[in-house]
């Protein structure tokens, strides 16, 4: 290890990088790679959706109209983009090294994380009591079974996924907000805020997309 | 900017370990972050499953030495090619060159110390081994058989054997898979050596780069593709459900969206080893450089535009169908251009033939052959006949095994002495390439004929007048098998009896031959300045050991 | 079929040939490109090999003029084969209007034929020679394929959907069939012949054919076997009349007895509940039953009415596609045990049709016109007229499964 | 393909500043009164994509809805995820993924759409 004793080096910069914005950019780009991983990911559902969406327009329509929650949604939809709001605000906070405002937007986006996922849990409470969770509890027989069926599986998959990314973001996010108490970050050293935050926002698109998809079949 | 030390003008014996030797026993190694040492893990455990996936291809050829073998019952029989195909596909060829010989070279080459992500790249050793893993489990606790392809319905409601773990083992194989790529393209962008632009890159990075844009934009789709069928199968979504209205062919769309650029996941890589191979040993620079490196992003991107020859006759429309023979046409002229291109490399060389050059060359005929007869499957009225054959078979075992295992023992070859710092005796490893290429041609030529004549794929039991051409084929295989046995000897023989490498034995000029073999931990001791044009042979070799 | 080695099979279809004629082309395109490949390879690796160790031959950068040529030679010659290939593939997609037509079932794992004139066969498919013959395919189960080496031709067989392929047969003889799509356990004996006949031999074999019991008949057994009699003789509605009447329903209103009705009733029986019976006497069957055996069933139950209702029960059928049908627990049982062993081996007397139904355009489809005509070449002996009657009813069901 | 790369060629010497400025987010000068406005403003898309859905529009419907929902993922990508102060390369990325989507559905639909072209076949 040539370089990590060198006392002129900044600790913070990683053994394989030679400047810190070469390792800043690393990182981004990094996440953005990963990002776009992530909208393939999303991506061969959102077809499988569009396919059926194509085949079954009038189940897919009963189903959205009948059993998923436009209000509950909606409410979800801007608590979502109020804890991008204070993500947007906290990396502003961690560029200008203000990390008392930081822990403090960090704490409201884990708030604003935790409460669209009770109100998803809500909604599926609810869903249960309907009988509309395919498998689990599956009562609905009227007209336009199956595609009523098929519509509550995309539902639940499509939710679930994008609930899970919440739950991995709300989980490193906790990791950030203890690192910021400790006060880890600075003017100088704040990527892995940033990093987190391109993530958080593109789970917050997805949401963008899924919400007048599933909720709002016209 | 911290001050750089420069060792390599220090004086000899240099102070850094090499990688080999910095850190001993099990934890240095599986908890290691250098690349170096990734790849060997990756090397180990590669071989471990093509072993896996050679013996059930070894007996899937016994199976068939008769038409009516007992040997194995259907299900046995239908266990086994699965095994075959998905362990060959997920858990050797599409990782093989990337992960083994990428992790090695990419920081080499590049000039840097190590990858962008090192704990990453750890990482995905570690998802790649954890997929492997389950997915052999599922083939001990009662095996898969629904081919390597997943169709559904019959894999998500009608196969009574360990779908769900598969699926999941190559869920989080494709993590790696995605990783790798991600480290690949990162590394390649932020962290070349001064000097190096995009001019001067080794082809192989080229491939390797193009090879990385199908990892991240490919995998995933197969990832979630599978985790339907998987949750289809817990759950019963009713997605691929013909019963509740779903489509089945849905499923075969999404599945080739990453199959088909994942044939290019195999063969890019070793189109790269064959560039790299092919200057070192004609001691000339790549002819047509430029269109070498850009076919081979063209192919990356083209590679998603064709996956629908797949499903010619499985009930895609017509028209559908029209498009994507169109298009699959065009996938084929930048690897035109690449062939003619290293033929032309030849021209007014100076040629020798080490062991990795014979398998360089024998890529290129084997390849072209398996190539030339994907025409004829991209071709409407023609694959009408012979989809799911044994000519698709031969056709895929020429690309695959004719190509891509020959260009990743080319590579082994290759780099061998940078990655062990020995040398392994060249006239056993020229005998071996001989061996493999006699017995891959008798393993797989008769299978066009037979896929032409009408035999089906996955049968294990057969109509009597394909015998002969079955028993060409399978004693190719035994051939073959001995072939493969052979470097495995030799090369290990070498680890203890080799003669000591060198930095650059073949006189190459890439950046990883520039410094000790093996390689010290941290690559450079200072960051090298490029100021050649790639393959630049014109100056003496450097071989100073 | 001869056993010495041949290099290409027997040319017996009108695309055999010419199927060949296309892939001998390119064969020779590619041996040709082959040989200049290893040609070039071998002789540059000949004439100049290494001759001594510090060699340093000139580089050559390249040439603009030779990577045009080499890039758009084979977009040339690619462009004929996709030309060639696509033409002989758009005419093959589409059968002539006399073609005559036989509906196939593909399912694990055996193939079953229905001609027109109501024989059935197994795993052999007799065809004259000469004449364009229409394959309508649909599956029971999982995705087969099938293939004809001789007349190079091959098609999936798609549950849900009807698939169609046709040929021309051109030579007399016992050629290969072979299901090309792995479809599980037994997918290497999933295979058969077809018998190439001439018309005269075609037609005498027709007559002489043993057309095997009906649905209806295996349908009757199953109704005595799973209880059904028990109860639908005193505790439970009769089935004698009831398809294609109008049934009163608990909750008021009315429903049709089509074939979707019947088959939710007994798969679901506490969706509709017939007025003035008990809800929830009647089990459920879902699960239970396999397709074909519900298909028996319902031939069964709508054999149990007067002979004049034929007629109108093919018009029932067509609007059957009106309704999708609506099998939901059906489908989550079976997929809660996925299991390949539905073994139910009824050789025979099985009838074509497999109620996958999405929505059917009343009209838009030339299935109806398939029914029609199948019902005027009814009657010309007594032995055959009641499988004919029954082509009639349950067909339409059968071509009734290609969604738009 | 050159000018896509950033960072090469880089001296060993030269100092950090020498990479190009606009790859670095941090120079970025977005106030904390623009990210509010952004916000207010995807509130505000979210009421209209809200009311549209109820103005019965037919098939217009999933096209506007579509078409807002894009809008505001554009303005959050944008803005908050700061691709207007990125480096030619994020940006790249960032559509390449939509890219590679639209060719996936794109190319499935090529086939969904036109079943049943020629009739009588079912394919
Ligand atoms: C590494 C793997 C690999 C590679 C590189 C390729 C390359 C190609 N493949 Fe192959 N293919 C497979 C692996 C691969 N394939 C597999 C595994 C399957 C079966 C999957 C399954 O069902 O299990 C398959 C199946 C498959 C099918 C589907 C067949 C069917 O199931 O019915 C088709 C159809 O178009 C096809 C076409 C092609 C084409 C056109 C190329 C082209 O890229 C080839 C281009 C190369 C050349 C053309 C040769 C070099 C050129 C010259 C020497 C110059 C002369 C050139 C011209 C005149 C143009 N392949
Ligand atoms: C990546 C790719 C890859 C590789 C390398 C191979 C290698 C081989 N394959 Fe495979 N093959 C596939 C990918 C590959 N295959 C795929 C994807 C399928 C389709 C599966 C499906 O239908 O789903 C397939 C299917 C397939 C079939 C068709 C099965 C069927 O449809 O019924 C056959 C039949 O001959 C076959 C043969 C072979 C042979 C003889 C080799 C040989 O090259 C193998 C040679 C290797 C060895 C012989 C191992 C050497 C090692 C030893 C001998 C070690 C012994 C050691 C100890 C005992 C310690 N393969
Ligand atoms: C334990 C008694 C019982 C058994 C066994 C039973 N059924 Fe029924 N079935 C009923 C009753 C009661 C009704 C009327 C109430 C209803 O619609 O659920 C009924 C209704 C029906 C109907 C609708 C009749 C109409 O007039 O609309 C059909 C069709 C039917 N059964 C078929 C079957 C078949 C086929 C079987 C055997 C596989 C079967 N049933 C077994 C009790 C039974
Ligand atoms: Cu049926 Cu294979
Ligand atoms: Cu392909």
């Amino acid at each position: 290890m040539p370089h990590s004793n060198h006392p002129t080096r900044n600790p913070h910069l990683a053994e394989q990088f030679e400047t810190l914005a070469q390792q800043r950019e690393a990182g981004t780009l990094g996440m953005w790679i990963f990002l776009a991983t992530e909208v393939m990911f999303f991506g061969g559902l959102f077809t499988a959706y569009a396919v059926y969406r194509h085949r079954m327009p009038q189940g897919f329509q009963l189903a959205s109209g009948e059993y998923l929650k436009e209000t509950w949604g909606s409410i979800n939809t801007a608590v979502l983009l109020g804890s991008s709001l204070s993500v947007a605000l906290a990396v502003h906070a961690a560029q200008h090294g203000m990390r008392k405002l930081l822990v403090w937007l960090l704490a409201i986006t884990l708030l604003l994380g935790g409460a669209f996922l009770l109100i998803k849990a809500h909604e599926y409470q609810l869903e249960y009591h309907e009988g509309v969770i395919p498998t689990l509890r599956f009562t609905y027989d009227g007209p336009h079974a199956n595609e009523v069926f098929v519509f509550m599986s995309f539902y639940f998959t499509l939710t679930g996924l994008h609930a899970l990314h919440m739950l991995i973001g709300l989980a490193l996010w906790l990791v950030m907000l203890i690192r910021a108490w400790r006060g880890h970050f600075s003017a100088a050293y704040y990527a892995p805020i940033e990093i987190m935050g391109l993530y958080w926002h593109f789970v917050d698109i997805i949401w963008i997309f899924l919400f007048p998809l599933l909720y709002l079949v016209r | 900017m911290s001050k750089v030390i420069d060792y390599a003008s220090a004086l000899p014996p240099l102070p850094a370990p090499d990688y080999l030797h910095d850190g001993t026993g099990l934890r240095s190694w599986l908890l290691t972050v250098d690349h170096k040492r990734i790849a060997v893990l990756y090397m180990i455990s590669l071989t471990f499953f093509f072993m896996v996936g050679g013996i059930a291809a070894l007996l899937i050829r016994l199976q068939l030495l008769s038409p009516n073998s007992t040997l194995m019952e259907a299900e046995t029989y239908n266990r086994m090619f699965t095994t075959h195909g998905v362990i060959m596909v997920f858990f050797f060829l599409v990782p093989s060159i990337p992960a083994v010989i990428g992790n090695f070279i990419v920081p080499l080459q590049v000039g840097a110390r190590d990858m962008a992500f090192p704990r990453i790249n750890l990482l995905s050793w570690y998802l790649y081994v954890i997929g492997g893993l389950i997915t052999l489990y599922a083939i001990i606790s009662g095996g898969v058989d629904t081919g390597w392809t997943f169709y559904t319905p019959y894999s998500s409601l009608y196969a009574n054997s360990k779908v769900v773990p598969t699926v999941i083992g190559i869920f989080i194989s494709g993590f790696s898979s995605i990783l790798t790529g991600l480290n690949f393209v990162v590394t390649i962008h932020t962290m070349r050596a001064p000097g190096l632009t995009w001019g001067r890159l080794p082809l192989m990075l080229w491939s390797l780069y193009a090879t990385s844009i199908i990892f991240i934009l490919g995998t995933p789709v197969i990832a979630i593709t599978l985790a339907l069928v998987g949750v289809e199968r817990v759950f019963h979504l009713g997605i691929f459900d013909p019963k509740m209205g779903g489509d089945p062919v849905l499923f075969q769309h999404l599945f080739w969206f990453y199959s088909h650029p994942a044939v290019y996941i195999m063969i890019l890589p070793s189109m790269g080893v064959v560039s790299d191979i092919i200057a070192c040993f004609s001691r000339k620079r790549i002819f047509g450089y430029g269109f070498v490196a850009a076919s081979s992003i063209a192919i990356a991107v083209l590679s998603f535009l064709v996956w629908g020859h797949h499903m010619f006759v499985a009930g895609e429309s017509v028209y559908s169908a029209m498009i994507f023979s169109f298009l699959s046409f065009f996938v084929a002229i930048p690897s035109a251009i690449k062939v003619f291109n290293w033929t032309a490399t030849l021209y007014r060389g100076s040629i020798s033939f080490e062991t990795p050059m014979l398998y360089a060359l024998g890529f290129i005929g084997l390849f072209t052959m398996g190539g030339l007869t994907g025409l004829m499957l991209a071709t409407l009225a023609v694959d009408v006949h012979v989809h799911d054959t044994y000519f698709i078979i031969a056709h895929f075992h020429y690309i695959m095994v004719g190509g891509a295992v020959m260009g990743y023992l080319g590579a082994i070859h290759y780099w061998w002495p940078k990655i062990t710092g020995k040398m392994y005796p060249d006239i056993w490893g020229r005998v071996s390439a001989f061996i493999i290429f006699i017995g891959f041609n008798l393993t797989f030529f008769p299978q066009f004929i037979l896929g032409y004549l009408g035999m089906p794929r996955r049968y294990y039991t057969y109509p009597e007048e394909f015998q002969m051409l079955n028993v060409f084929s399978t004693a190719g295989a035994s051939i073959l098998g001995v072939g493969y046995l052979m470097p495995l000897v030799y090369l290990l023989w070498s680890l203890k009896y080799g003669k000591p490498a060198g930095p650059n034995p073949w006189g190459a000029t890439t950046l990883e031959w520039k410094v000790s073999s093996p390689p010290p931990k941290h690559n450079f001791a200072s960051i090298p300045l490029v100021t050649e044009e790639a393959y630049d042979y014109t100056k003496e070799p450097t071989n100073a050991a | 079929m001869n056993t010495s080695l041949q290099l290409i099979p027997d040319q017996a279809s009108t695309t055999a040939a010419r199927t060949d004629a296309l892939f001998l082309f390119i064969l020779a395109v590619s041996v040709f490109f082959t040989l200049l490949i290893a040609g070039l390879v071998i002789y540059f690796s000949l004439r100049y090999r290494r001759k001594s160790p510090d060699e340093r031959p000139k580089p050559i950068l390249g040439s603009l003029k030779l990577e045009l040529a080499w890039t758009f030679l084979p977009l040339a010659l690619v462009m004929i084969m996709f030309s060639w290939g696509a033409i002989i593939f758009f005419s093959n997609s589409r059968p002539p209007a006399d073609a005559m037509e036989i509906y196939v079932i593909g399912k694990q794992w055996m193939w079953k034929f229905q001609h027109p004139e109501g024989p059935r066969e197994i795993n052999t498919l007799h065809v004259p020679v000469n004449r364009p013959v229409k394959l309508l395919m649909t599956s029971e189960d999982v995705i087969h394929d099938l293939f004809i080496p001789a007349f190079r031709i091959k098609h999936d067989v798609v549950p849900g959907r009807m698939l169609t392929q046709w040929f021309t047969a051109t030579k007399v003889g016992e050629y290969h069939l072979f299901c090309s799509q792995y479809c599980g356990m037994q997918h290497a004996n999933m295979n058969g012949k077809v018998i190439v006949m001439e018309e005269a031999d075609y037609q005498k074999w027709l007559t002489g054919a043993e057309t095997g019991s009906s649905a209806a008949d295996a349908g009757e057994k199953l109704f005595l076997k799973y209880g059904c009699a028990l109860c639908h003789s005193s505790r439970a509605p009769t089935m004698a009349g009831l398809f294609a009447s109008t049934v009163k329903l608990a909750d008021g209103s009315t429903v049709k007895a089509d074939e979707s009705y019947l088959r939710q009733s007994i798969l679901q029986p506490r969706a509709q509940v017939v007025a003035g019976y008990s809800a929830d006497l009647m089990p459920s069957f879902a699960g239970q039953l396999s397709e074909e055996q519900i298909m028996q069933l319902l031939a069964y139950i709508k054999s149990q009415k007067e002979v004049a209702a034929t007629s109108q029960a093919a018009n029932n059928s067509q609007k059957e596609g009106d309704s999708p049908s609506q099998a939901v627990s059906n489908s989550q049982k079976e997929g809660d045990s996925p299991s390949q062993a539905v073994s139910n081996s009824q050789k025979e007397g099985d009838s074509p049709s497999q109620a996958v139904s999405n929505s059917q355009k009343e009209g838009a489809s030339p299935s109806q016109s398939v029914v029609k005509s199948q019902k005027e070449v009814a009657s010309p002996s007594p032995a055959v007229s009641k499988s004919q009657k029954e082509v009639a009813a349950t067909s339409p069901a059968a071509t009734g499964n290609e969604s738009p | 393909m050159m000018n896509l790369d950033s960072t090469a060629p880089r001296g060993p010497q030269l100092p950090a500043a020498s990479v190009p400025s606009d790859l670095l987010t941090d120079h970025n000068s977005t106030s904390v009164a623009a990210y509010w406005l952004i916000f207010f403003a995807l509130m505000l898309l979210l009421g209209l994509t809200v009311l549209a859905a109820h103005w019965n529009l037919g098939a217009l419907s999933l096209l506007i809805a579509l078409l807002i929902a894009g809008l505001k993922a554009a303005l959050v990508v944008w803005y908050f995820m700061h691709v207007r102060f990125a480096s030619k390369l994020t940006r790249l990325f960032s559509v390449a993924a939509l890219a590679w989507l639209a060719l996936l559905m794109g190319l499935t639909f090529s086939d969904y759409l036109s079943r049943g072209w020629i009739v009588g076949t079912g394919k």
